[in-house]
Protein backbone atom coordinates (compact mmCIF):
# COMPACT_ATOMS: atom_id res chain seq x y z
CA UNK A 1 0.00 0.00 0.00
CA UNK A 2 1.98 2.88 -0.71
CA UNK A 3 1.56 5.93 0.67
CA UNK A 4 -0.02 4.11 3.42
CA UNK A 5 1.92 4.88 7.12
CA UNK A 6 1.93 2.56 9.45
CA UNK A 7 2.68 3.10 13.46
CA UNK A 8 4.83 5.76 14.88
CA UNK A 9 1.99 8.21 14.66
CA UNK A 10 2.98 11.92 16.05
CA UNK A 11 6.00 11.60 14.03
CA UNK A 12 6.80 13.72 11.03
CA UNK A 13 5.49 11.68 8.01
CA UNK A 14 8.46 9.63 6.16
CA UNK A 15 9.86 11.85 3.30
CA UNK A 16 9.28 10.81 -0.19
CA UNK A 17 12.29 9.85 -2.21
CA UNK A 18 13.88 12.22 -4.56
CA UNK A 19 16.15 10.80 -7.36
CA UNK A 20 17.91 13.22 -9.57
CA UNK A 21 18.57 12.27 -12.84
CA UNK A 22 21.37 13.52 -15.28
CA UNK A 23 20.32 14.34 -18.64
CA UNK A 24 22.54 14.10 -21.68
CA UNK A 25 22.58 14.73 -25.49
CA UNK A 26 19.02 14.27 -26.75
CA UNK A 27 16.90 13.92 -24.06
CA UNK A 28 18.95 16.84 -22.58
CA UNK A 29 17.89 19.16 -25.76
CA UNK A 30 14.23 17.99 -25.60
CA UNK A 31 13.55 19.82 -22.19
CA UNK A 32 16.47 22.05 -22.17
CA UNK A 33 17.73 21.37 -18.87
CA UNK A 34 20.98 18.51 -17.75
CA UNK A 35 18.98 17.10 -15.07
CA UNK A 36 15.57 16.38 -14.00
CA UNK A 37 14.39 15.92 -10.53
CA UNK A 38 11.67 13.36 -9.89
CA UNK A 39 9.58 12.89 -6.27
CA UNK A 40 8.52 8.98 -6.11
CA UNK A 41 5.86 7.85 -2.97
CA UNK A 42 8.77 5.33 -2.13
CA UNK A 43 11.54 3.73 -3.63
CA UNK A 44 11.38 2.71 -6.84
CA UNK A 45 13.32 0.09 -8.78
CA UNK A 46 14.88 1.30 -11.82
CA UNK A 47 11.68 0.33 -14.28
CA UNK A 48 9.32 2.35 -11.59
CA UNK A 49 11.44 5.58 -11.36
CA UNK A 50 11.74 5.16 -15.99
CA UNK A 51 7.91 4.82 -15.11
CA UNK A 52 8.01 8.19 -12.78
CA UNK A 53 10.20 10.10 -15.40
CA UNK A 54 7.62 9.66 -18.31
CA UNK A 55 4.56 10.63 -15.86
CA UNK A 56 6.50 14.09 -14.44
CA UNK A 57 8.45 14.99 -18.13
CA UNK A 58 6.13 13.46 -20.63
CA UNK A 59 8.43 15.29 -23.20
CA UNK A 60 11.21 12.07 -21.85
CA UNK A 61 8.75 9.67 -23.34
CA UNK A 62 10.51 8.37 -25.92
CA UNK A 63 13.86 9.12 -24.65
CA UNK A 64 13.49 6.79 -21.98
CA UNK A 65 11.59 4.19 -23.74
CA UNK A 66 14.87 3.87 -25.93
CA UNK A 67 17.13 4.61 -22.83
CA UNK A 68 18.89 2.63 -20.20
CA UNK A 69 19.23 4.39 -16.14
CA UNK A 70 22.82 4.11 -14.87
CA UNK A 71 23.60 3.82 -11.24
CA UNK A 72 26.58 5.21 -10.04
CA UNK A 73 28.09 4.83 -13.57
CA UNK A 74 27.44 1.04 -14.41
CA UNK A 75 23.94 0.34 -15.96
CA UNK A 76 21.39 -0.71 -13.82
CA UNK A 77 18.58 -3.63 -14.27
CA UNK A 78 15.29 -3.08 -15.01
CA UNK A 79 14.23 -4.88 -11.33
CA UNK A 80 17.28 -2.87 -9.57
CA UNK A 81 16.15 -1.16 -6.39
CA UNK A 82 17.49 2.72 -7.06
CA UNK A 83 19.02 4.34 -3.70
CA UNK A 84 18.11 8.22 -4.07
CA UNK A 85 21.77 9.00 -2.90
CA UNK A 86 22.93 7.31 -6.23
CA UNK A 87 24.43 9.21 -8.95
CA UNK A 88 21.51 7.81 -11.45
CA UNK A 89 21.73 8.97 -15.43
CA UNK A 90 19.23 8.62 -18.39
CA UNK A 91 21.44 6.67 -21.15
CA UNK A 92 19.44 7.54 -24.40
CA UNK A 93 20.63 5.95 -27.32
CA UNK A 94 23.97 6.66 -27.84
CA UNK A 95 26.21 7.82 -31.07
CA UNK A 96 29.93 7.61 -30.47
CA UNK A 97 32.43 6.77 -32.73
CA UNK B 1 48.51 -1.11 -17.57
CA UNK B 2 47.61 -2.52 -20.79
CA UNK B 3 44.33 -0.64 -21.53
CA UNK B 4 44.43 3.32 -21.60
CA UNK B 5 41.72 5.73 -22.43
CA UNK B 6 41.38 8.97 -22.94
CA UNK B 7 39.17 11.67 -23.84
CA UNK B 8 39.98 14.95 -25.44
CA UNK B 9 38.67 18.22 -26.58
CA UNK B 10 38.07 18.42 -30.01
CA UNK B 11 39.86 16.60 -33.06
CA UNK B 12 42.54 14.19 -32.49
CA UNK B 13 45.70 15.01 -34.10
CA UNK B 14 48.51 13.00 -35.54
CA UNK B 15 49.70 10.23 -32.69
CA UNK B 16 53.24 9.78 -31.68
CA UNK B 17 54.20 6.26 -32.29
CA UNK B 18 54.97 4.41 -29.52
CA UNK B 19 57.76 1.52 -29.84
CA UNK B 20 55.80 -1.75 -29.94
CA UNK B 21 55.23 -3.68 -26.88
CA UNK B 22 57.28 -6.25 -26.39
CA UNK B 23 55.51 -9.49 -27.80
CA UNK B 24 53.40 -7.43 -30.37
CA UNK B 25 53.49 -8.98 -33.67
CA UNK B 26 50.69 -6.99 -35.11
CA UNK B 27 49.53 -2.87 -34.16
CA UNK B 28 46.22 -2.13 -35.73
CA UNK B 29 44.94 1.00 -35.44
CA UNK B 30 41.89 2.93 -36.08
CA UNK B 31 40.92 6.39 -37.25
CA UNK B 32 37.32 7.28 -36.91
CA UNK B 33 37.02 10.41 -38.84
CA UNK B 34 34.40 12.85 -39.26
CA UNK B 35 32.61 12.88 -42.76
CA UNK B 36 30.92 15.76 -44.06
CA UNK B 37 26.88 14.61 -44.88
CA UNK B 38 24.81 13.06 -41.98
CA UNK B 39 21.74 11.46 -43.19
CA UNK B 40 22.30 13.07 -46.67
CA UNK B 41 22.65 16.49 -44.91
CA UNK B 42 25.86 18.88 -45.64
CA UNK B 43 27.35 19.41 -42.21
CA UNK B 44 30.80 21.20 -41.08
CA UNK B 45 31.20 18.74 -38.18
CA UNK B 46 30.24 16.94 -35.14
CA UNK B 47 29.96 18.13 -31.65
CA UNK B 48 30.13 15.43 -29.17
CA UNK B 49 28.61 15.42 -25.50
CA UNK B 50 29.40 12.86 -23.18
CA UNK B 51 28.55 11.62 -19.59
CA UNK B 52 32.66 11.61 -18.84
CA UNK B 53 32.94 9.68 -15.51
CA UNK B 54 30.97 6.84 -17.04
CA UNK B 55 32.11 6.84 -20.49
CA UNK B 56 35.66 6.67 -19.15
CA UNK B 57 34.87 3.90 -17.27
CA UNK B 58 32.80 2.02 -19.69
CA UNK B 59 35.48 2.50 -21.85
CA UNK B 60 38.27 1.05 -19.41
CA UNK B 61 35.87 -1.62 -18.61
CA UNK B 62 35.33 -2.81 -22.66
CA UNK B 63 38.46 -2.68 -22.82
CA UNK B 64 39.77 -4.40 -19.91
CA UNK B 65 36.83 -7.18 -20.93
CA UNK B 66 38.10 -7.93 -24.62
CA UNK B 67 42.00 -7.64 -23.73
CA UNK B 68 41.08 -10.74 -21.60
CA UNK B 69 38.66 -12.45 -23.69
CA UNK B 70 41.39 -12.32 -27.03
CA UNK B 71 44.55 -12.21 -25.18
CA UNK B 72 45.57 -8.77 -26.28
CA UNK B 73 48.87 -7.31 -25.75
CA UNK B 74 47.90 -3.65 -25.03
CA UNK B 75 44.86 -1.18 -26.39
CA UNK B 76 44.76 2.52 -26.25
CA UNK B 77 41.24 4.25 -26.57
CA UNK B 78 40.56 8.12 -27.41
CA UNK B 79 37.79 9.87 -28.03
CA UNK B 80 37.06 13.10 -29.00
CA UNK B 81 34.38 15.38 -26.76
CA UNK B 82 33.38 18.53 -28.20
CA UNK B 83 33.60 20.06 -31.59
CA UNK B 84 35.04 17.80 -34.30
CA UNK B 85 35.21 19.17 -37.92
CA UNK B 86 34.41 17.20 -41.03
CA UNK B 87 38.08 15.15 -42.22
CA UNK B 88 38.76 14.97 -38.92
CA UNK B 89 39.57 12.17 -36.38
CA UNK B 90 36.94 11.43 -33.57
CA UNK B 91 38.12 8.29 -32.36
CA UNK B 92 40.99 6.37 -32.36
CA UNK B 93 41.72 2.66 -31.26
CA UNK B 94 44.98 1.21 -31.22
CA UNK B 95 45.42 -2.65 -30.29
CA UNK B 96 48.23 -4.56 -30.05
CA UNK B 97 48.76 -8.44 -30.06
CA UNK B 98 50.57 -11.56 -31.15
CA UNK B 99 49.04 -12.16 -33.77
CA UNK B 100 46.67 -10.32 -36.05
CA UNK B 101 43.45 -12.56 -36.34
CA UNK B 102 42.52 -11.98 -32.40
CA UNK B 103 43.35 -7.70 -33.11
CA UNK B 104 40.82 -7.53 -35.64
CA UNK B 105 38.21 -9.82 -34.05
CA UNK B 106 38.58 -7.36 -30.87
CA UNK B 107 38.87 -4.05 -32.78
CA UNK B 108 35.29 -5.08 -34.25
CA UNK B 109 34.23 -5.71 -31.30
CA UNK B 110 35.30 -2.77 -29.20
CA UNK B 111 33.59 -0.80 -31.71
CA UNK B 112 30.39 -2.44 -31.25
CA UNK B 113 30.06 -2.39 -28.01
CA UNK B 114 31.43 1.89 -28.00
CA UNK B 115 28.40 2.17 -30.08
CA UNK B 116 26.11 0.30 -27.83
CA UNK B 117 27.35 0.74 -24.11
CA UNK B 118 29.50 4.32 -23.54
CA UNK B 119 27.32 7.39 -22.86
CA UNK B 120 28.38 9.38 -25.56
CA UNK B 121 26.49 11.71 -28.32
CA UNK B 122 27.01 13.04 -31.66
CA UNK B 123 25.19 16.14 -32.93
CA UNK B 124 25.60 17.38 -36.25
CA UNK B 125 25.99 21.00 -36.76
CA UNK C 1 44.73 5.81 -57.99
CA UNK C 2 42.76 3.76 -55.16
CA UNK C 3 45.90 1.43 -54.62
CA UNK C 4 49.59 2.67 -53.88
CA UNK C 5 52.33 -0.70 -53.70
CA UNK C 6 55.66 0.20 -52.24
CA UNK C 7 58.63 -2.66 -51.64
CA UNK C 8 60.90 -0.51 -49.12
CA UNK C 9 64.77 -1.62 -48.48
CA UNK C 10 64.63 -2.19 -44.44
CA UNK C 11 62.52 -1.53 -41.95
CA UNK C 12 59.16 0.77 -42.03
CA UNK C 13 59.70 4.01 -40.17
CA UNK C 14 56.88 6.18 -39.06
CA UNK C 15 54.15 6.94 -41.41
CA UNK C 16 53.69 10.18 -42.60
CA UNK C 17 49.38 11.14 -42.08
CA UNK C 18 48.05 11.95 -45.19
CA UNK C 19 45.38 13.72 -44.93
CA UNK C 20 42.04 11.88 -44.75
CA UNK C 21 40.65 11.17 -48.65
CA UNK C 22 36.75 12.25 -49.13
CA UNK C 23 34.53 10.13 -48.19
CA UNK C 24 37.14 8.65 -46.20
CA UNK C 25 35.02 7.71 -42.23
CA UNK C 26 37.48 4.68 -41.35
CA UNK C 27 41.03 4.60 -41.39
CA UNK C 28 42.80 1.45 -40.35
CA UNK C 29 46.38 1.13 -40.27
CA UNK C 30 48.02 -2.52 -39.36
CA UNK C 31 51.96 -2.75 -38.95
CA UNK C 32 53.15 -6.44 -38.72
CA UNK C 33 56.06 -6.44 -36.23
CA UNK C 34 59.24 -8.93 -36.80
CA UNK C 35 58.99 -10.51 -33.05
CA UNK C 36 62.36 -11.38 -31.81
CA UNK C 37 61.80 -15.75 -31.89
CA UNK C 38 60.89 -17.82 -34.99
CA UNK C 39 59.61 -21.38 -33.57
CA UNK C 40 60.63 -20.83 -30.00
CA UNK C 41 64.24 -19.83 -30.83
CA UNK C 42 65.62 -16.42 -30.51
CA UNK C 43 66.49 -14.16 -33.69
CA UNK C 44 68.20 -10.93 -34.17
CA UNK C 45 65.31 -10.41 -36.82
CA UNK C 46 64.37 -11.39 -40.27
CA UNK C 47 65.66 -11.00 -43.70
CA UNK C 48 62.91 -10.83 -46.30
CA UNK C 49 63.62 -11.75 -50.43
CA UNK C 50 61.33 -11.04 -52.57
CA UNK C 51 60.29 -11.59 -56.28
CA UNK C 52 60.25 -8.02 -56.80
CA UNK C 53 58.47 -7.98 -60.30
CA UNK C 54 56.02 -10.15 -59.58
CA UNK C 55 55.68 -9.16 -55.88
CA UNK C 56 54.54 -5.81 -56.62
CA UNK C 57 52.59 -7.00 -59.79
CA UNK C 58 50.50 -9.40 -57.02
CA UNK C 59 49.86 -6.92 -54.03
CA UNK C 60 48.34 -4.62 -56.76
CA UNK C 61 46.40 -6.57 -58.28
CA UNK C 62 44.78 -8.15 -54.43
CA UNK C 63 44.82 -4.35 -53.94
CA UNK C 64 42.44 -3.99 -56.82
CA UNK C 65 40.31 -6.96 -56.40
CA UNK C 66 40.15 -6.24 -52.70
CA UNK C 67 38.63 -2.18 -53.33
CA UNK C 68 36.16 -3.64 -55.88
CA UNK C 69 34.97 -6.78 -54.00
CA UNK C 70 34.53 -4.14 -50.49
CA UNK C 71 34.09 -0.75 -52.41
CA UNK C 72 37.13 1.12 -49.92
CA UNK C 73 38.29 3.93 -50.81
CA UNK C 74 41.95 3.31 -51.20
CA UNK C 75 44.66 0.85 -50.21
CA UNK C 76 48.14 1.71 -49.21
CA UNK C 77 50.90 -1.31 -49.04
CA UNK C 78 54.17 -0.86 -48.06
CA UNK C 79 56.53 -4.18 -47.16
CA UNK C 80 60.09 -4.36 -46.32
CA UNK C 81 62.85 -5.96 -48.27
CA UNK C 82 65.72 -7.29 -46.74
CA UNK C 83 66.81 -6.50 -43.54
CA UNK C 84 64.31 -6.11 -40.56
CA UNK C 85 65.45 -6.26 -36.49
CA UNK C 86 63.06 -7.72 -33.99
CA UNK C 87 60.83 -4.87 -32.47
CA UNK C 88 60.64 -3.45 -36.35
CA UNK C 89 57.87 -3.17 -38.51
CA UNK C 90 58.01 -4.96 -42.00
CA UNK C 91 54.81 -4.59 -43.25
CA UNK C 92 52.21 -2.01 -43.27
CA UNK C 93 48.58 -1.91 -44.94
CA UNK C 94 46.56 1.50 -44.43
CA UNK C 95 42.69 0.87 -45.59
CA UNK C 96 40.40 3.56 -46.18
CA UNK C 97 36.44 2.90 -46.19
CA UNK C 98 32.84 4.46 -45.89
CA UNK C 99 32.60 2.68 -42.52
CA UNK C 100 35.10 0.14 -40.65
CA UNK C 101 33.05 -3.47 -41.63
CA UNK C 102 33.90 -3.53 -45.08
CA UNK C 103 37.70 -1.87 -44.21
CA UNK C 104 38.22 -4.74 -40.88
CA UNK C 105 37.19 -7.39 -43.61
CA UNK C 106 39.23 -6.24 -46.58
CA UNK C 107 42.24 -6.08 -44.15
CA UNK C 108 42.05 -9.58 -43.02
CA UNK C 109 41.30 -10.65 -46.65
CA UNK C 110 44.11 -8.76 -48.19
CA UNK C 111 46.89 -10.35 -45.41
CA UNK C 112 45.55 -14.15 -46.11
CA UNK C 113 46.52 -13.22 -49.37
CA UNK C 114 49.48 -11.55 -48.97
CA UNK C 115 50.29 -14.84 -46.73
CA UNK C 116 49.63 -17.18 -49.88
CA UNK C 117 49.76 -15.47 -53.07
CA UNK C 118 52.75 -12.63 -53.11
CA UNK C 119 56.66 -13.73 -53.42
CA UNK C 120 58.32 -12.53 -50.69
CA UNK C 121 60.11 -15.01 -48.46
CA UNK C 122 61.49 -14.65 -44.96
CA UNK C 123 64.11 -15.99 -43.18
CA UNK C 124 65.19 -15.65 -39.16
CA UNK C 125 68.62 -14.43 -38.80
CA UNK D 1 55.25 -39.74 -79.87
CA UNK D 2 57.56 -37.02 -78.28
CA UNK D 3 60.87 -36.50 -79.72
CA UNK D 4 59.82 -38.38 -83.06
CA UNK D 5 60.03 -36.06 -85.51
CA UNK D 6 58.12 -36.88 -89.36
CA UNK D 7 59.13 -34.99 -92.50
CA UNK D 8 61.13 -32.42 -93.94
CA UNK D 9 64.35 -34.76 -93.40
CA UNK D 10 67.16 -33.23 -94.59
CA UNK D 11 66.56 -30.26 -92.54
CA UNK D 12 68.35 -29.60 -89.03
CA UNK D 13 66.44 -31.58 -86.05
CA UNK D 14 64.25 -29.08 -84.01
CA UNK D 15 65.69 -27.86 -81.28
CA UNK D 16 65.21 -28.81 -77.76
CA UNK D 17 63.50 -25.82 -75.85
CA UNK D 18 65.82 -24.34 -72.93
CA UNK D 19 63.51 -23.21 -69.89
CA UNK D 20 65.00 -21.00 -67.70
CA UNK D 21 63.58 -20.78 -64.26
CA UNK D 22 64.18 -18.38 -61.70
CA UNK D 23 64.37 -19.42 -58.13
CA UNK D 24 64.23 -17.77 -54.64
CA UNK D 25 64.32 -18.08 -51.04
CA UNK D 26 64.70 -21.62 -49.61
CA UNK D 27 64.76 -22.64 -53.42
CA UNK D 28 67.45 -21.01 -54.05
CA UNK D 29 69.16 -21.66 -50.88
CA UNK D 30 68.93 -25.39 -51.46
CA UNK D 31 71.01 -25.49 -54.83
CA UNK D 32 73.29 -22.18 -54.00
CA UNK D 33 71.79 -21.05 -57.07
CA UNK D 34 69.32 -18.25 -57.94
CA UNK D 35 68.01 -20.22 -61.70
CA UNK D 36 68.22 -23.55 -63.52
CA UNK D 37 67.62 -24.18 -67.01
CA UNK D 38 66.00 -27.31 -67.85
CA UNK D 39 66.20 -29.00 -71.30
CA UNK D 40 63.26 -30.39 -72.46
CA UNK D 41 62.48 -32.88 -75.26
CA UNK D 42 59.07 -30.76 -76.12
CA UNK D 43 57.76 -27.88 -74.83
CA UNK D 44 56.22 -28.28 -71.77
CA UNK D 45 52.96 -27.62 -69.90
CA UNK D 46 52.94 -26.41 -66.38
CA UNK D 47 52.97 -29.60 -64.50
CA UNK D 48 55.42 -31.27 -67.06
CA UNK D 49 57.96 -28.73 -66.50
CA UNK D 50 57.90 -29.03 -62.78
CA UNK D 51 58.37 -32.81 -63.46
CA UNK D 52 61.29 -31.98 -65.26
CA UNK D 53 62.94 -29.65 -62.78
CA UNK D 54 62.81 -32.48 -60.21
CA UNK D 55 64.54 -35.31 -62.27
CA UNK D 56 66.86 -32.86 -63.48
CA UNK D 57 67.70 -31.36 -59.88
CA UNK D 58 66.50 -33.77 -57.32
CA UNK D 59 66.81 -31.46 -54.54
CA UNK D 60 64.49 -28.94 -55.40
CA UNK D 61 61.92 -32.03 -54.99
CA UNK D 62 60.00 -30.76 -51.56
CA UNK D 63 60.04 -27.10 -53.39
CA UNK D 64 58.67 -28.06 -56.25
CA UNK D 65 55.80 -30.14 -54.65
CA UNK D 66 55.04 -27.32 -52.59
CA UNK D 67 55.50 -24.53 -55.03
CA UNK D 68 54.01 -23.08 -58.04
CA UNK D 69 55.22 -21.87 -61.18
CA UNK D 70 55.01 -18.45 -62.39
CA UNK D 71 55.07 -17.51 -65.91
CA UNK D 72 55.82 -13.73 -67.25
CA UNK D 73 54.56 -12.90 -63.37
CA UNK D 74 51.52 -14.58 -62.47
CA UNK D 75 50.52 -17.92 -61.10
CA UNK D 76 50.34 -20.61 -64.34
CA UNK D 77 47.56 -23.07 -64.46
CA UNK D 78 48.82 -26.83 -63.99
CA UNK D 79 47.97 -27.75 -67.49
CA UNK D 80 48.95 -24.29 -69.11
CA UNK D 81 51.40 -24.61 -72.16
CA UNK D 82 54.75 -22.64 -71.03
CA UNK D 83 56.54 -20.29 -73.44
CA UNK D 84 60.32 -21.11 -73.11
CA UNK D 85 61.12 -17.45 -73.98
CA UNK D 86 58.57 -16.50 -70.94
CA UNK D 87 59.47 -15.40 -67.38
CA UNK D 88 59.52 -18.52 -65.65
CA UNK D 89 59.72 -18.52 -61.60
CA UNK D 90 59.09 -21.26 -59.17
CA UNK D 91 57.37 -19.70 -55.97
CA UNK D 92 57.83 -21.84 -53.34
CA UNK D 93 55.46 -21.34 -50.01
CA UNK D 94 55.49 -17.80 -49.30
CA UNK D 95 55.95 -15.94 -45.84
CA UNK D 96 55.49 -12.65 -46.00
CA UNK D 97 54.12 -10.44 -43.97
Amino acid sequence: MPGCLWGRTGESSVEMPSYTILLFGPASAAIGQDRVTIESPSQCTCDELKGQVVLQFPALETHVQVGRLAVDRGFANADALIDPAAEIALITMVSGG
Amino acid sequence: MAVRVRLTDGALGGMVRAPFTPGCGARIMFDGVVRPEEDGQGITGLEYEAYRPMAEQQLERIGQELVEQHGLISMNIEHSIGFVPNFACSFRLVIESAHRKEGLRAMDAFIDRLKQDVPIWKCAK
